[in-house]
């Protein structure tokens, strides 16, 4: 009676989008330890970024990950800044404030979409989706790209919007915040959902501040940590308040994502309505030199980039370090004790991104 | 066309591996499912599971360890079964070419029916490259 | 006449079946605001997966899908040829067994896993279809499909509404719709990939596939014998409770097995003794 | 829910119906690398610049190698030559069966990947 | 031939079914050679079994109960010395086992014995002793043919449990002479009409089943066989109550008589005077059963050699009980008894049914399944209906068959690979195929159609209708059943991905024979039910309730049974034979792709760090839900209260 | 190597908060970083030649603070994954990518984190070529 069900859980999976395997060793359903296995996606991009000069590698890390791209090229802009010495026009930080934002809401929209599929709510993902695209067609109209958009410089940015453009996002942003009224209310109030998701993968306040949780994960458990309250770009001059919620479950979860939706909305309003005249771009000037760290706040939580420049055009060490790769202790920690079922509402609750994990 | 063919062209059943993506074609190829494009239109549906599937997508720079992934799901695939590679890692590792863990595409892991250029592509080219992959399926 | 009815069952049961699989799915795309596949979608898929290469884990498996669609049309034409009800039930039980010891007996964990969750949902619905059985003997005394189609009663609906409900999640459990769709799913994501089905492939799958469209017939088949005095009407409810179960799919997320055998036992099986109790009482 | 489905029900889909109907295409999209190679002085600029290693300059072979299957569509190149040689088009890269590189050598050609046209 | 059958003095076949046995048994306790034992034993079964189908033809012809008094001796005498030799028996074990509770049970029994022997008797003998109607013929039929087949199986089987055991004497003549004397005894009851001549071999099965639970000496057998031993003798104390109570009520002591009065007498009067001492011989028939709260001696008799489960404590006697209260069903038909008897019975078919899914031990399930099933039959005792009571009979038959195959099947199993757990019998379809094949068939036989349980248990749902809580029970219980029997099979059928070259096994001559004879019994039994029901379930039944056989023919059997089964048959064995796997057809499971394709029969896939894990999933036993000695706790508290309750009904209904 | 990051201090800009730490007190100040209840970052390592640094960024209240320590190459590093837990992936990270031995982590990939058999090991030292 002892011996255990053994089984694996990727690396290809319907609802894993990215390969990952969990080793999961099961009591009847219930999970009793599951062990992560990675290393299929990994590309070796701090190594990659070495060998490209620097101004290239913000094409590089921006393929760190297709949903977080642009806040990677912005961090990484904003750490060669640092050491170059410059900074960036008004107009250029609001223009990145922007399409952070709208990069922050696609993803929270997709993920949203996610995980309503982990728990078989297909018209949820379809609902969440179909929104997502009106968010795309936002990226393809203004940065000529749907996905990988490209438009973040080292000083600025490589693109401006046009007023036009402008109207167009306040506009579509008025209908995904419509949207947004439609379908939230599912996902933190609908009988089903509740119960897939009410009091599933609970971790305490401590424990994810003992396993270095980032992000929404962290901020479910009540700690009120954003690296936007770090005032980079031009956050600084938007007002921002983190989300937070207090029950360290995956609805807490979806909660803080669901509300951050609507933050960002509010945030891409308020920096298109001050949105400065000007330049978009400072020239930089010299090489990099020297180690800074710059963080930013990703979709999924605090994003890390060390840089150590040695002078030349080429980086001496680039080190990123990204939210899930912090989330995935926590991660290790929730899944014992609970249902095969839930595995995957629990693995989606950390919003995983294996390609930011592996680079 | 005989039935059989139509039957096939009408109704391919999609596994999408991702060997090592960045998630930007990952998610237009869900995109591609989702309402705005809907290639269930076409009787296309994501199945998860090789020993359903006719349509082989696969993204991402192929490394070493999802080379071996894909071989054994490749495997899997009853007969009919086409390749379909999807976005610029995939046909020859991209901007990752170079890296030490990264095979310059995946033709050289499982052979590649139809190849999808793009950093990502479009969903209109994926919908354009499966339908491609048929066409040379029911030509065999 | 019997001739005739075994015909329509073993030719026209499936045609009728795979086209309100196509509207199932027509619907379901336009609920979530698609356009969504050609009617004719499940038969394209048929012939298709009729059309692969055949592969396998094992012999076992050829043998339970065949015993599995046997069994299904054989079900369906005890009913339609007015058989004993209960003598149904089994042998539509067996049939699933069979299917269950396929998936079983693949050493894949998704379809064993599925394989031991579709025991559950067997489990889940068992107790409600014989207890439905059981109260159209009550109300006329056999279980006889045909005496029940013969005899002169008031549709027995009137006395037994609480076994439309439990039709319904009959329906919804046996077709895997959420949120019942828990050892296997009709898309590909959950947590089991495609549960049971999983190892089943090609001809297997599309066998098991046609089973559903008999499947389907034989639900509705139940549900119409609630209104027996005119099949028109019995029908015309059964394709309600089909398309209120396809909207039920696209209202509600997969919920667990434990919350199933919970709900399929404690309401569905309470208000099916309650309606029980209610014509003992009333006898 | 139900009352979002059943609007969905009754209202049209989202879906564009492409390829019967195509969309049109937004300015300024980085759709695909187009090659104008009248003015084109073999300076390799554009290969120094570009992230993906996709283009060769062969200077005294005077041959501009393009490969498609490894550009990644950033547009660098076409920031780069300043002889305005390059310039994003908008439609998309077409997928095809076989993989090619482009080679402009005063005229463009076709050839696949072991230099054969 | 027939007119040979009709010649066959009566004395012979009675000599030939009962006194053979009990005379080899001591003939076989001497005898060491294991030829000279196999010899006897296959003869002995022989006999059993031509004599048992003379009896049942020569019935089947006469249309005839029959009366028999035997001649030569004064068996009467007999039998009360040897009930009081067996009284003195089960003394001396309560103080060699040192247990309190056999010599108090064993003491109270000698008491009432006493009395009842010796108090003032006011009856008179109505008929001889041998008392033979339809249903002593079917007992007679399972117990000299199942049990000779059980028998002959032990053979093999116990050499090879020696040869394990490293004994220096072999202990096999007490085994077979406790088997022999078993048989004997047995079709001593089943064939008895005297309540003092069946409350003797009844007794005697109770020494037996001690005797054999023991057999092996260690620690746990004679701890559980102790226990059996003191719950069977309370079902005994009950038993000689009931007995007292009749010699009391001034009643006829034998059964025919007794169920001759309530047909044609004053019955009110007469059924007021039994039924107190019918719920005494039903309260004897739980324990004999097992019910709930009795079933752990069933489950501690576990410990025995599989023959012994196999032909004791499934398929024979625990039937004893059973028997006494179908038996008896008539009497107390349409009193307060009845219903709580049916519930009772149903409580221990739905609560062996819930218990059984927690197991992973295979022959625990095939015990609380039999709890379960024989729960059932009782449950269609209490319900008391021409119709319930022809379930009843064809349970016991189909059961018989069924569930002696399947312990003999696990027997065989458990001595391959050492091992009785459900879970280690993973892919024995690939590693045993005639075994697991055979065990296959006998659990589809317990549970599906076209076999006889099921049809049988139709039957018995139909029958039940008149009593909601009980057909509320005997629905969920089915339910229940379906799930570690298709786990089991599930398991057995887990087949490694390319275990093409299935081996072909070598099973010994005896084993194979036996077991074979059984399964194609199950399947051809089935095939012929509706003759076995006409010919041989309903005269039983009929002749009870004084109804015609065809009023009771459930409807189940209307269902056009014959083309059920070719059907069936037609898909199993098409693609078996027609559609064979060519091995470049036979691919791995899916593994998320990461099986190892080069090792891909043993189910292993990659993992962490690039090592090597096997893929193995566990049956679910829901051990939360389903912790054994939760349930057990509660099953026993309640099923106590429900006696208690049947005892008040019945004091009550007075 | 060496020679070009011998910039002078004030010339350079610099992480601020760096503590160095032997590698025998590693544990110990990990220990009270914990016990402040330090949120764990994570770690970073670089190939300094003769030597690899490596930095363990610890957060309170957004503020960053480092501890660094110096292993000569050819010596081993302690996991702190006994204290934060956390640590684990990032350690074995370090270990498979550029040969730097730490020993005792919690769960130990054993340099099978991202790269399979067959591929070139401790790909990350700078002794290793760029592409
Ligand atoms: N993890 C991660 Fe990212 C994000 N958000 C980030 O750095 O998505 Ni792919
Ligand atoms: S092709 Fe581009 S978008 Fe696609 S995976 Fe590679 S880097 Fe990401
Ligand atoms: S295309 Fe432009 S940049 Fe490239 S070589 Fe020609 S002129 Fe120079
Ligand atoms: S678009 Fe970018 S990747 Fe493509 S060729 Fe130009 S610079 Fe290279």
């Amino acid at each position: 009676m002892s011996n255990r069900t053994v089984i694996p859980f990727g690396p290809q999976h319907p609802v894993l989008p990215e390969p990952i395997q969990l080793k999961l060793e099961l009591q009847d359903e219930t999970v009793v330890s599951a062990v992560p296995h990675i290393g299929y996606v990994h590309r070796g991009i701090e190594k990659a970024a070495e060998r490209m000069e620097y101004t290239q590698n913000v094409f590089l890390v921006e393929r760190v990950c297709g949903i977080c791209s642009f806040i990677h090229a912005l961090c990484y802009c904003q750490g060669i800044e640092q050491l170059q010495n410059i900074e960036a026009p008004p107009r250029a930080k609001y223009l990145r404030v922007i399409w952070s934002e709208l990069h922050r809401l696609h993803s929270h929209h997709l993920w949203l979409g996610l995980f309503a599929d982990a728990f078989g709510y297909e018209s949820l993902f379809m609902q969440f989706w179909r929104n997502r695209e009106m968010l795309m067609d936002i990226f393809d109209k203004t940065a000529g790209s749907r996905v990988i958009i490209s438009t973040c410089a080292i000083g600025g940015t490589r693109r401006d919007i046009s007023d036009a453009h402008l109207q167009e996002i306040l506009d579509t942003l008025d209908e995904v915040n419509k949207q947004l009224d439609k379908s939230i209310p599912v996902i933190l109030n609908d009988y089903s959902v509740r119960k897939r998701t009410v009091g599933i993968g609970k971790i305490t306040r401590e424990q994810a501040l003992e396993l270095g949780a980032a992000g929404p994960v962290l901020r479910a458990n009540g700690v009120a940590q954003d690296m936007r309250q770090l005032g980079y770009a031009a956050y600084g001059e938007l007002g921002f308040e983190p989300v937070t919620e207090n029950d360290g479950d995956c609805y807490a979860r979806a909660k803080v994502r669901a509300r951050e939706c609507y933050q960002s909305v509010d945030l891409v309003r308020k920096a298109i309505r001050q949105l400065p005249d000007g330049e978009i771009l400072t020239k930089p000037k010299g090489r990099p030199k020297g180690r800074v760290i710059s963080r930013v706040e990703q979709p999924r939580g605090e994003l890390l980039y060390f840089l150590a420049a040695d002078g030349t055009n080429r980086l001496d060490r680039l080190r990123i370090r990204t939210p899930t790769f912090a989330n995935v202790p926590p991660l290790v920690a929730m899944l014992p004790g609970c249902e095969l079922a839930d595995v995957p509402v629990i693995v989606l609750s950390i919003d995983p991104c294996i390609s930011c994990t592996e680079r | 066309m005989n039935i059989l063919q139509k039957s096939r062209a009408k109704s391919p059943w999609i596994l999408h591996y991702d060997a090592g993506a960045c998630n930007g074609c990952d998610i237009e190829i869900l995109a591609c499912l989702t309402p705005v494009y809907d290639i269930e239109r076409f009787g296309m549906v994501n199945v998860g599971n090789p020993k359903h599937a006719d349509v082989l997508l696969v993204t991402g720079t192929c490394n070493k360890r999802s080379a071996r992934v894909l071989k054994n799901l490749y495997d899997q695939m009853p007969d009919p079964k086409v390749v379909v590679a999807v976005g610029a890692c995939a046909l020859s590792g991209g901007i990752f070419h170079e890296c030490y863990n990264v095979l310059q595409g995946v033709d050289g892991t499982v052979p590649v029916d139809v190849y999808v250029p793009g950093c990502a592509p479009r969903p209109e080219a994926i919908m354009e490259g499966v339908m491609m992959a048929l066409e040379k399926m029911n030509k065999r | 006449m019997e001739i005739i009815n075994i015909f329509f069952v073993i030719v026209i049961a499936p045609v009728i079946g795979g086209l309100l699989f196509g509207l199932d799915r027509k619907l379901t795309a336009r609920l979530q605001k698609r356009m969504g596949p050609p009617i004719l979608q499940p038969f394209y898929d048929l012939f298709k997966l009729f059309g692969k290469g055949r592969i396998a884990s094992n012999q076992f498996q050829l043998i339970s899908v065949s015993v599995y669609i046997a069994c299904t049309i054989l079900s369906l034409i005890l009913l339609a040829t007015g058989q004993d009800l209960l003598v149904l039930l089994f042998v539509l039980a067996l049939g699933h067994i069979m299917l269950i010891l396929g998936g079983f007996s693949v050493r894949s964990p998704y379809s064993q896993i599925g394989s031991q969750r579709e025991i559950l949902q067997l489990m889940a619905y068992e107790p409600l279809l014989v207890f439905m059985v059981i109260g159209t003997y009550l109300k006329t005394g056999s279980f006889l499909v045909s005496n029940l189609m013969t005899g002169s009663y008031k549709p027995l609906l009137i006395s037994l509404p609480a076994f439309l409900l439990t039709q319904i999640i009959v329906m919804a459990i046996k077709l895997h719709k959420s949120p019942f769709d828990i050892s296997a799913s009709h898309h590909a994501h959950q947590e089991l990939v495609r549960g049971i089905y999983t190892e089943f492939s090609g001809a297997q799958l599309a066998l098991i596939e046609m089973a559903h469209w008999y499947e389907l017939i034989l639900l509705m088949g139940f549900i119409a014998l609630l209104w027996q005095t005119n099949l028109v009407i019995g029908g015309l409810i059964a394709f309600a409770c089909f398309l209120a179960v396809i909207l039920l799919d696209n209202i509600s997320a997969r919920l667990t097995w434990k919350w199933m055998i919970r709900f399929a036992w404690s309401f569905g099986v309470g208000i099916s003794v309650a309606n029980l109790a209610a014509i003992y009482i009333l006898r | 829910m139900i009352n979002n489905v059943l609007s969905n029900l009754f209202s049209k889909p989202a879906t564009r119906n492409f390829p019967a109907k195509t969309r049109e295409i937004a300015e300024n999209v980085r759709g695909s690398v187009e090659f104008n190679t009248e003015n084109c002085v073999y300076c390799g600029a554009c290969a120094l610049k570009c992230p993906a290693n996709a283009i060769e300059v062969d200077r005294p072979a005077k041959k501009v190698t393009f490969d498609l299957y490894k550009c990644v569509a950033c547009a660098c190149c076409a920031e780069a030559c300043r002889k305005g040689c390059i310039q994003m088009a908008k439609q998309y890269a077409h997928p095809s069966y076989r993989k090619m590189d482009v080679v402009f050598q005063g005229a463009p050609l076709l050839t696949d990947e072991n230099g054969e046209t | 031939m027939s007119n040979l059958i009709y010649y066959v003095p009566l004395s012979i076949i009675l000599v030939a079914l009962i006194l053979a046995p009990l005379v080899f048994a001591f003939v076989i306790s001497i005898v060491r050679s294991d030829y000279l034992r196999s010899l006897i034993i296959i003869m002995i079964a022989a006999v059993l079994a031509i004599s048992s189908l003379i009896l049942f033809a020569r019935v089947t012809i006469t249309h005839q109960i029959i009366h028999y008094a035997p001649g030569l001796i004064d068996w009467n005498l007999l039998v009360t010395i040897a009930d009081f030799g067996l009284m003195a028996m089960f003394i001396r074990m309560g103080v060699r086992r040192k247990s309190a509770l056999i010599l108090v049970f064993a003491v109270i029994q000698t008491i009432i014995l006493a009395w009842v022997e010796f108090g003032p008797k006011h009856t008179e003998m109505a008929y001889p002793p041998i008392f033979i109607d339809w249903l002593s013929i079917v007992m007679t039929l399972i117990v000299s043919i199942v049990g000779s087949v059980v028998a002959i199986y032990s053979l093999p089987y116990m050499r090879e449990h020696e040869r394990h055991q490293n004994l220096t004497i072999s202990k096999q003549p007490q085994f077979f002479r406790t088997l022999l004397l078993f048989l004997g005894a047995m079709n001593g009851m089943v064939l008895s009409g005297n309540l003092l001549w069946i409350y003797f071999f009844w007794e005697i099965t109770t020494l037996c089943s001690f005797c054999l639970i023991s057999h092996d000496e260690t620690e746990e057998s004679l701890r559980n066989a102790t226990r059996a031993l003191w719950m069977n003798m309370v079902g005994g104390v009950g038993f000689i109550t009931g007995i007292a109570l009749i010699q009391f009520n001034k009643l006829p002591m034998d059964a025919s008589r007794l169920l001759e009065l309530v047909r044609t007498g004053n019955e009110a009067h007469i059924i007021a005077l039994l039924i107190l001492p019918m719920a005494c011989l039903c309260f004897a028939g739980f324990t004999k059963a097992a019910q709930m709260p009795f079933q752990s001696w069933l489950l501690g008799a576990m410990v025995a050699p599989t023959p012994v489960s196999a032909l004791l404590h499934s398929s024979t006697m625990v039937k004893a009980g059973v028997y006494l209260i179908i038996r008896f069903a008539p009497i107390f038909r349409h009193t307060a008894l009845s219903e709580m008897v049916a519930i009772v019975g149903a409580f221990s078919f739905i609560t062996g049914a819930m218990l059984a899914i927690g197991q992973s031990n295979a022959k625990k399930v095939l015990a609380y399944s039999t709890i379960s099933n024989l729960g059932l039959i009782i449950a269609c005792a209490g319900l008391n209906t021409p119709l319930a009571l022809a379930a009843a009979v064809m349970l016991i038959i189909f059961h018989a068959v069924s569930k002696g195959l399947l312990f003999m099947a696990t027997g065989v199993v458990d001595q391959s690979i050492h091992s009785k757990d459900i879970e280690d019998m993973q892919g024995l379809w690939a590693r045993m195929p005639l075994t697991s094949l055979i065990m296959v068939i006998g659990i589809l036989s317990m549970l599906l159609p076209p076999f006889g349980v099921l049809i049988a248990k139709l039957a018995a749902i139909e029958s039940s209708i008149q009593n909601p809580l009980v057909m509320v029970m005997l629905v969920i219980g089915s339910t229940l059943t379906v799930v570690f029997w298709t786990k089991w099979m599930g398991r057995m059928l887990a087949t490694n991905p390319q275990a093409d070259g299935r081996k072909r096994e070598n099973l010994p001559a005896l084993y194979a024979g036996t077991l074979a004879f059984l399964a194609c019994g199950a399947v051809i039994l089935s095939l012929f039910i509706k003759p076995i029901l006409e010919n041989l379930v309903l005269p039983a039944v009929a002749n009870y309730y004084n109804v015609a056989g065809m009023e009771m023919t459930p409807t189940v059997l209307s269902a056009p049974w014959l083309m059920i089964f070719l059907v069936i048959a037609l898909s199993v064995l098409a693609p078996t034979f027609f559609n064979h796997l060519r091995s470049s057809q036979i691919k791995p499971a899916y593994l998320c792709g990461e099986q190892i394709s080069s090792r891909a029969a043993t189910a292993q896939f990659l993992t962490v760090a690039d090592g090597t894990a096997e893929m193995t999933v566990r049956s679910y036993y829901f051990e939360k839900v389903t912790d054994e000695s939760f349930h057990v706790k509660w099953v026993t508290i309640v099923a106590t209260l429900l006696i208690v309750i049947l005892f008040g009904a019945v004091y009550l209904w007075k | 190597m060496m020679e070009t990051m011998e910039i002078k201090p004030q010339e350079i800009i610099d992480i601020p908060n760096i503590r160095d730490v032997d590698v025998s007190e590693l544990l110990d100040r990990v220990k009270k970083a914990a016990d402040e209840k330090r949120r764990f970052v994570t770690m970073t390592a670089l190939d300094r030649g003769d030597h690899f640094e490596v930095l363990y960024h610890f957060d309170r209240d957004l503020h960053l603070e480092h501890l660094r320590v110096r292993v000569p190459k050819g010596r081993s590093l302690p996991s702190i994954s006994s204290v934060y837990l956390a640590a684990f992936l990032v350690e074995n990270e370090i270990k498979e990518l550029f040969g730097l031995e730490i020993t005792d982590i919690a769960i130990d990939y054993q340099n099978h984190l991202y790269l399979i058999e067959g591929v070139e090991p401790a790909p990350m030292a700078k002794d290793k070529p760029l592409e």
